[in-house]
C-alpha cells in the first residue's frame, strides 16, 4: 500500500519541476558563482535570478534578500547579529520572543539570556493565542529586538506580526518573524508587514532541505555570522549552496501560481480530517484555535495516551505523522509550543498528535486516516491506566 | 531513534495487557507528566507469580519494556521477580535506544515495588 | 570547441556517480531525518552511513564528523566555538594563525582581534613556507587555539600540520587545521596529525556546494554557531542538507579509492604545464616553493601585466583560470596570500595567476594552454608601461 | 562583475596602443601597486589632439577605459579632452562594474594631466 505523508510541516518531497530546474547545477553549470571565468559568470547569473524569484514571493528588492544554509541559520544570524543596527549596542539588549517560537529563536534567545541579554518570553493562551497585552508592556526604549513568528509550526496557529511590527517600531525596536511556514502557503508580504528581518526555509516549500534565505529591510544590517568572503554581498560568506538556491527560487515561483488552488484543495481536506477525528473519537482535543490557522495544520491531542505510542502505530499502518515537532525529537519533553498551549497540563501534552497537510495530500485518504486513529487510540487506551482511572471516576 | 524488531513485537502486540481483579498486589511507578506510567497487577500464588498483567501509558518503549518485563517473571517466584533489572529488559528486547533507557525503562521498578508491597505485607522477606 | 577548465580549487564538477547517489533524495527519499516515521528514519540511516564515509576518509570515527554547509561555517564554527574547551576562558583567548590561511580563517581572526582577542599571524618565507621558529615562540601559555591550514588553495603548498599539533598540545593549546584542499587529494588522517578540529568541504571533491564537516576530537568541544535543534548530536542545529551529505559521503569514498592514481596523473600534466610556462615565458616566477606543494597546484606570476586581464584573455580562449583565490574576487586587492609570498612585491602579487588541475583535465590540453598563455602574455607585455620601463632599464 | 560587450571589445582589441615616439605631451597615472598604471602618448597640433596612443598595466576595465578614452578625444581639441570626465568614459562603455569605477578608471586622468602639462608649457590656458 501507498504509504501516506502527513508531516508536510516538518519537511516535504522535492516536487519534480524544482529537481528538474537543479539538475544542470549537478551538471554542467557547476562554476564557483565568485569565479570570473564563464564558468563562474553563468552560475552568477542564475542565482541571480532565484535570489529575484525568492524576492518576488515574498515582496521584496531582490538585494535584499541573503541565502542561507536554512531557517536554523536565519534565525540565529538575526538574533546574534541584530545589534549592529544600534549605536549604543548595550543599550538595546533586550529582545521579546514569543513562548511558542521554534526552537531555533526559542532555545537560542534561552542562551543569550545566559550571556547577559535580557530575554521576554510572551505567553499564549489555550488557543495558542498571544497576549498581546503583555507583548506591549513588555517593550521599553532598551528593547532591541522582537521576534514572533508568522505561523506556529506545530499548531499552524497564524500570529498577527503586522500589528506586531508595528508595536515594536513605535518604541524604536526592530521587528523579526520567522516565516517558515507561512511563504509559499499563504500571502506574505514584508513590506505590508513592514518586517525588519524575516526568515525563510526551502525544504517546506518542496525544495531540497539546507537551503534558505533571510531578508533584511533596506537600510538595516546584521552582523554576519560567517565571516571571511564577499558572498552574498559581504553578508554571508562561504561557498554558496548554488543547487538548493535555483531550487528554492523555482520552488517559490511556483508555489505562488498555486498558493490560492492548493490553499482551498488542501484545506478542504484538513477541515474534513479535523472534523471527523474531533466528532468521532472521543476525549480529544484541538491544540490552536479553530480559526486564524493556517490550513495545512491539525494538532490534536488525544487523551490517555501518550504521542509517540499513537505515531508508531500509525506509521505501522503506512500513515507519517509527528509528535510535536520533528525538531524535537531528540528530546523527551513535550514540546514547549504545545505545554504552552495546554497551559501546563503535561499529560494533554504528551498525547498530541500533528497532522500535517500538503501537495500530495488527497481527500480519498481522509477516511483510511480516521479509521487507523480511531483504532490506534482505542487500542491503546484499552490498556491506558488513565484511561482506566478516568472510567472508574465516571463510575464506569 | 531506531527500535529493534523485538521492541516493535512486543510494542503492536503487547503480551498480558489489562487489570487482574482483586489482584494480591498491584504497584504504579512514573507519572503523566513524565509521559510514563506503569502500572503493574499481580496474581500470587505462595512464593509464585501466577499470573501479571499491566497498563502503560507511555511510549512504544515503555509499552514494550511493561509487556517484556511480564513475560519473564510469569510462572517465576517472587524472588526471581525482585533479581530482574532494567538492564536485563532491555538487553532482552535487543537494546533501546539511549535515550529510553532512564525514562521508559520502568517496568523492572513497578514489579519490583509490587512484590515488595506484597512481600512486607505477607510477612515474607 | 571544448573549455578547458583550469580552477579546481575554485570548485569541482559534480561527478557522476555523486549525482546518482544523490538522486534517491530529491525523489522518494525525502524524510526529514529527525522524524521518527520510515520516512524519516529510512534518511536518517542514509546520512549515517554517508558520516561513516566521511570518517573514513579522514581516520576518524564517525560519531567525531559533524556536518554542515561548507568549510566557511566550519571555520568560523572552531574559531568561535573552540573557547568551551578552557574552564578559565578570559585565560586562552590568544589565537595563533598562519598569514596565508583562507579569509574564513584569515578575516574571522582579524574580526576577534578586533573583539578582544589577541591573534598573532604568522608569517611564511618568499617559497610560501611558515617561520616555525616565529610559531614556536608566539606560543604561551593563554594560547587557546591555532590554525593552520593543510594546504594552502593558492598555492598549492602544504604545511607541516603534525609539527605544529604537537607545538600546540606541548603548550595545552588546541590545534585546528583547514583541510580543504588536502582531503580526497592526499592521504590525511587525524590521528596521525593528532588535530584537535578539522574542516572540510565537499565541493572540492567533486560533491556540491555547500556542504562540509567538521571533525572533533574526541573530548573536545565547539561552543555551537547553530542553536535550537538537537542535529548533529546537538553540536550543529538545522535541518540536515541530507542531499548534500549523501554527495560528500559518496564523493569522498570515490576520491580514497582514486587517490593515488590521480595524484600520479594529475602530479604529471601540472609538472609538465609549469615546467614549460617557466622555460617559455620570460619573466615568470612560481609563488610557492617547487617541492612540498600539492600535485593540483600551479601559482605563476607573469611580470609586467595584471593578473585579470590575463585571466580575462584566457577566458576568451575557453580556459578557465583565478586570480588569487575566487573568494577574493569581490575585493581589488591581490590576496594576502600572494602578497605575503611576495614579500610586499605588489606588482609580482598582481601579476599572479593560478592554474588547478584535476580529474577532468588532460595532458594534451597542456600545449594548447601553454600557447595561448604565451600569446596572452606577450600580447598585453606589448603594451605595459611596465615592461616598455624594463626594455629601457635593459637599454632595448 | 560582468564587464559590458563594449567594455570586452575594447579590452580584446584596444584602440590606440602604444607609444608615440617624440610625443607633444605625456602623462603616466597609478602605480604597480593598486594594479593600474596608465600612460598616455599625445601629439597635438595647434590646439588639437592629432594623435593619441597609451600603454597600460592594469585590469580589464583599466585597458578598455584607456582604450575608450583615447578614441574620444582624438581628433578633439584640448578643451574637449580636459571637459572629457571619467563618467562619460565609463558611461560610452556602458557602465562598468560598481567596484571598478573608482580604481581602474583612471585614463581620464592621465588625459588632463597630460594636456594641462602641455597648455602650462605652452602659455595656453
Ligand atoms: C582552504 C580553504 N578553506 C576554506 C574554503 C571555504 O570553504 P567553502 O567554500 O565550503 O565555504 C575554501 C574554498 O572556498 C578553501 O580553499
Ligand atoms: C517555524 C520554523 N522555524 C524554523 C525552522 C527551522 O528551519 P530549518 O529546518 O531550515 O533549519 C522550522 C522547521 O524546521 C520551522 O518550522
Amino acid at each position: 500500500m501507498e504509504r501516506i505523508y502527513l508531516d508536510y510541516n516538518a519537511t516535504t518531497p522535492v516536487r519534480a519541476e524544482v529537481r528538474d530546474a537543479v539538475m544542470p547545477f549537478l551538471n554542467e553549470l557547476f562554476g564557483n558563482p565568485s569565479s570570473r571565468h564563464l564558468e563562474g559568470r553563468q552560475v552568477k547569473t542564475k542565482i541571480e535570478a532565484a535570489r529575484a524569484q525568492v524576492a518576488a514571493a515574498i515582496g521584496a528588492e531582490p538585494e535584499r534578500v541573503v541565502f542561507n544554509a536554512g531557517a536554523t541559520e536565519g534565525n540565529v544570524s538575526v538574533l546574534r547579529g541584530y545589534q549592529v543596527n544600534y549605536k549604543d549596542k548595550k543599550g538595546r539588549n533586550h529582545i521579546i520572543v514569543s513562548g511558542v517560537e521554534h526552537p531555533a529563536v526559542y532555545d537560542t534567545a534561552k542562551k543569550m539570556a545566559g550571556e547577559g541579554y535580557e530575554v521576554t518570553f510572551v505567553p499564549v493562551d489555550g488557543e495558542g493565542n498571544l497576549d498581546m497585552a503583555f507583548l506591549k508592556s513588555a517593550v521599553t526604549e532598551r528593547t532591541g529586538l522582537i521576534s514572533v513568528m508568522t505561523v506556529n509550526n506545530e499548531t499552524g496557529v497564524i500570529y498577527p506580526v503586522k500589528e506586531i511590527a508595528k508595536i515594536a517600531h513605535e518604541k524604536g525596536a526592530l521587528f523579526h518573524t520567522d516565516a517558515v511556514q507561512a511563504v509559499g502557503k499563504m500571502p506574505f508580504d514584508v513590506k505590508d508587514i513592514d518586517a525588519d528581518f524575516v526568515t525563510i526555509s526551502a525544504h517546506k516549500f518542496y525544495a531540497p532541505k539546507g537551503v534558505g534565505a533571510i531578508y533584511i529591510k533596506k537600510g538595516k544590517r546584521l552582523d554576519p555570522l560567517l565571516t571571511g568572503g564577499h558572498q552574498e554581498s559581504n553578508r554571508r560568506a562561504g561557498t554558496e549552496n548554488v543547487a538548493g538556491m535555483i531550487a528554492m527560487g523555482r520552488a517559490l515561483e511556483l508555489a505562488m501560481g498555486e498558493m490560492a488552488s492548493d490553499r482551498e484543495r488542501i484545506g478542504k481536506i484538513r477541515d474534513e480530517f479535523e472534523r471527523r477525528i474531533l466528532a468521532e473519537v472521543p476525549h480529544t482535543r484541538r491544540n490552536g484555535g479553530e480559526n486564524n490557522r493556517l490550513y495545512t495544520t491539525s494538532n490534536i491531542s488525544f487523551r490517555f495516551v501518550e504521542g509517540e505510542a499513537v505515531q508508531l502505530k500509525l506509521d505501522h499502518f503506512g500513515i507519517a505523522v509527528s509528535t510535536g515537532s520533528a525538531c524535537s525529537s531528540g528530546t523527551l519533553d513535550p514540546s514547549h509550543v504545545i505545554m504552552a498551549i495546554c497551559n501546563g497540563d503535561e499529560e494533554e501534552a504528551h498525547s498530541s498528535i500533528r497532522f500535517s497537510f500538503g501537495k500530495y495530500s488527497k481527500m480519498e485518504e481522509v477516511g483510511y486516516v480516521v479509521d487507523r486513529v480511531k483504532e490506534v487510540v482505542a487500542q491503546l487506551r484499552s490498556f491506558s491506566p488513565l484511561y482506566d482511572k478516568f472510567l472508574s471516576s465516571q463510575g464506569k | 531513534m531506531d527500535y529493534t524488531e523485538k521492541v516493535m513485537d512486543h510494542f503492536m502486540n503487547p503480551r498480558n495487557v489489562g487489570k487482574i481483579e482483586n489482584a494480591d498486589a498491584i504497584a504504579e511507578v512514573g507519572n503523566p507528566s513524565c509521559g510514563d506510567v506503569i502500572k503493574m497487577y499481580l496474581r500470587i500464588q505462595g512464593e509464585t507469580i501466577e499470573d501479571i498483567k499491566f497498563q502503560t501509558f507511555g511510549c512504544g518503549a515503555a509499552i514494550a519494556v511493561s509487556s517484556q518485563t511480564t513475560e519473564m517473571v510469569k510462572g517465576k517466584s517472587l524472588k526471581e521477580a525482585l533479581d530482574l533489572t532494567r538492564d536485563q529488559v532491555a538487553e532482552e528486547l535487543g537494546g533501546l535506544p539511549p535515550i529510553k533507557m532512564h525514562c521508559s525503562n520502568l517496568a523492572a521498578d513497578a514489579l519490583h515495588q509490587a512484590v515488595k508491597t506484597y512481600m512486607k505485607e505477607h510477612g515474607l522477606s
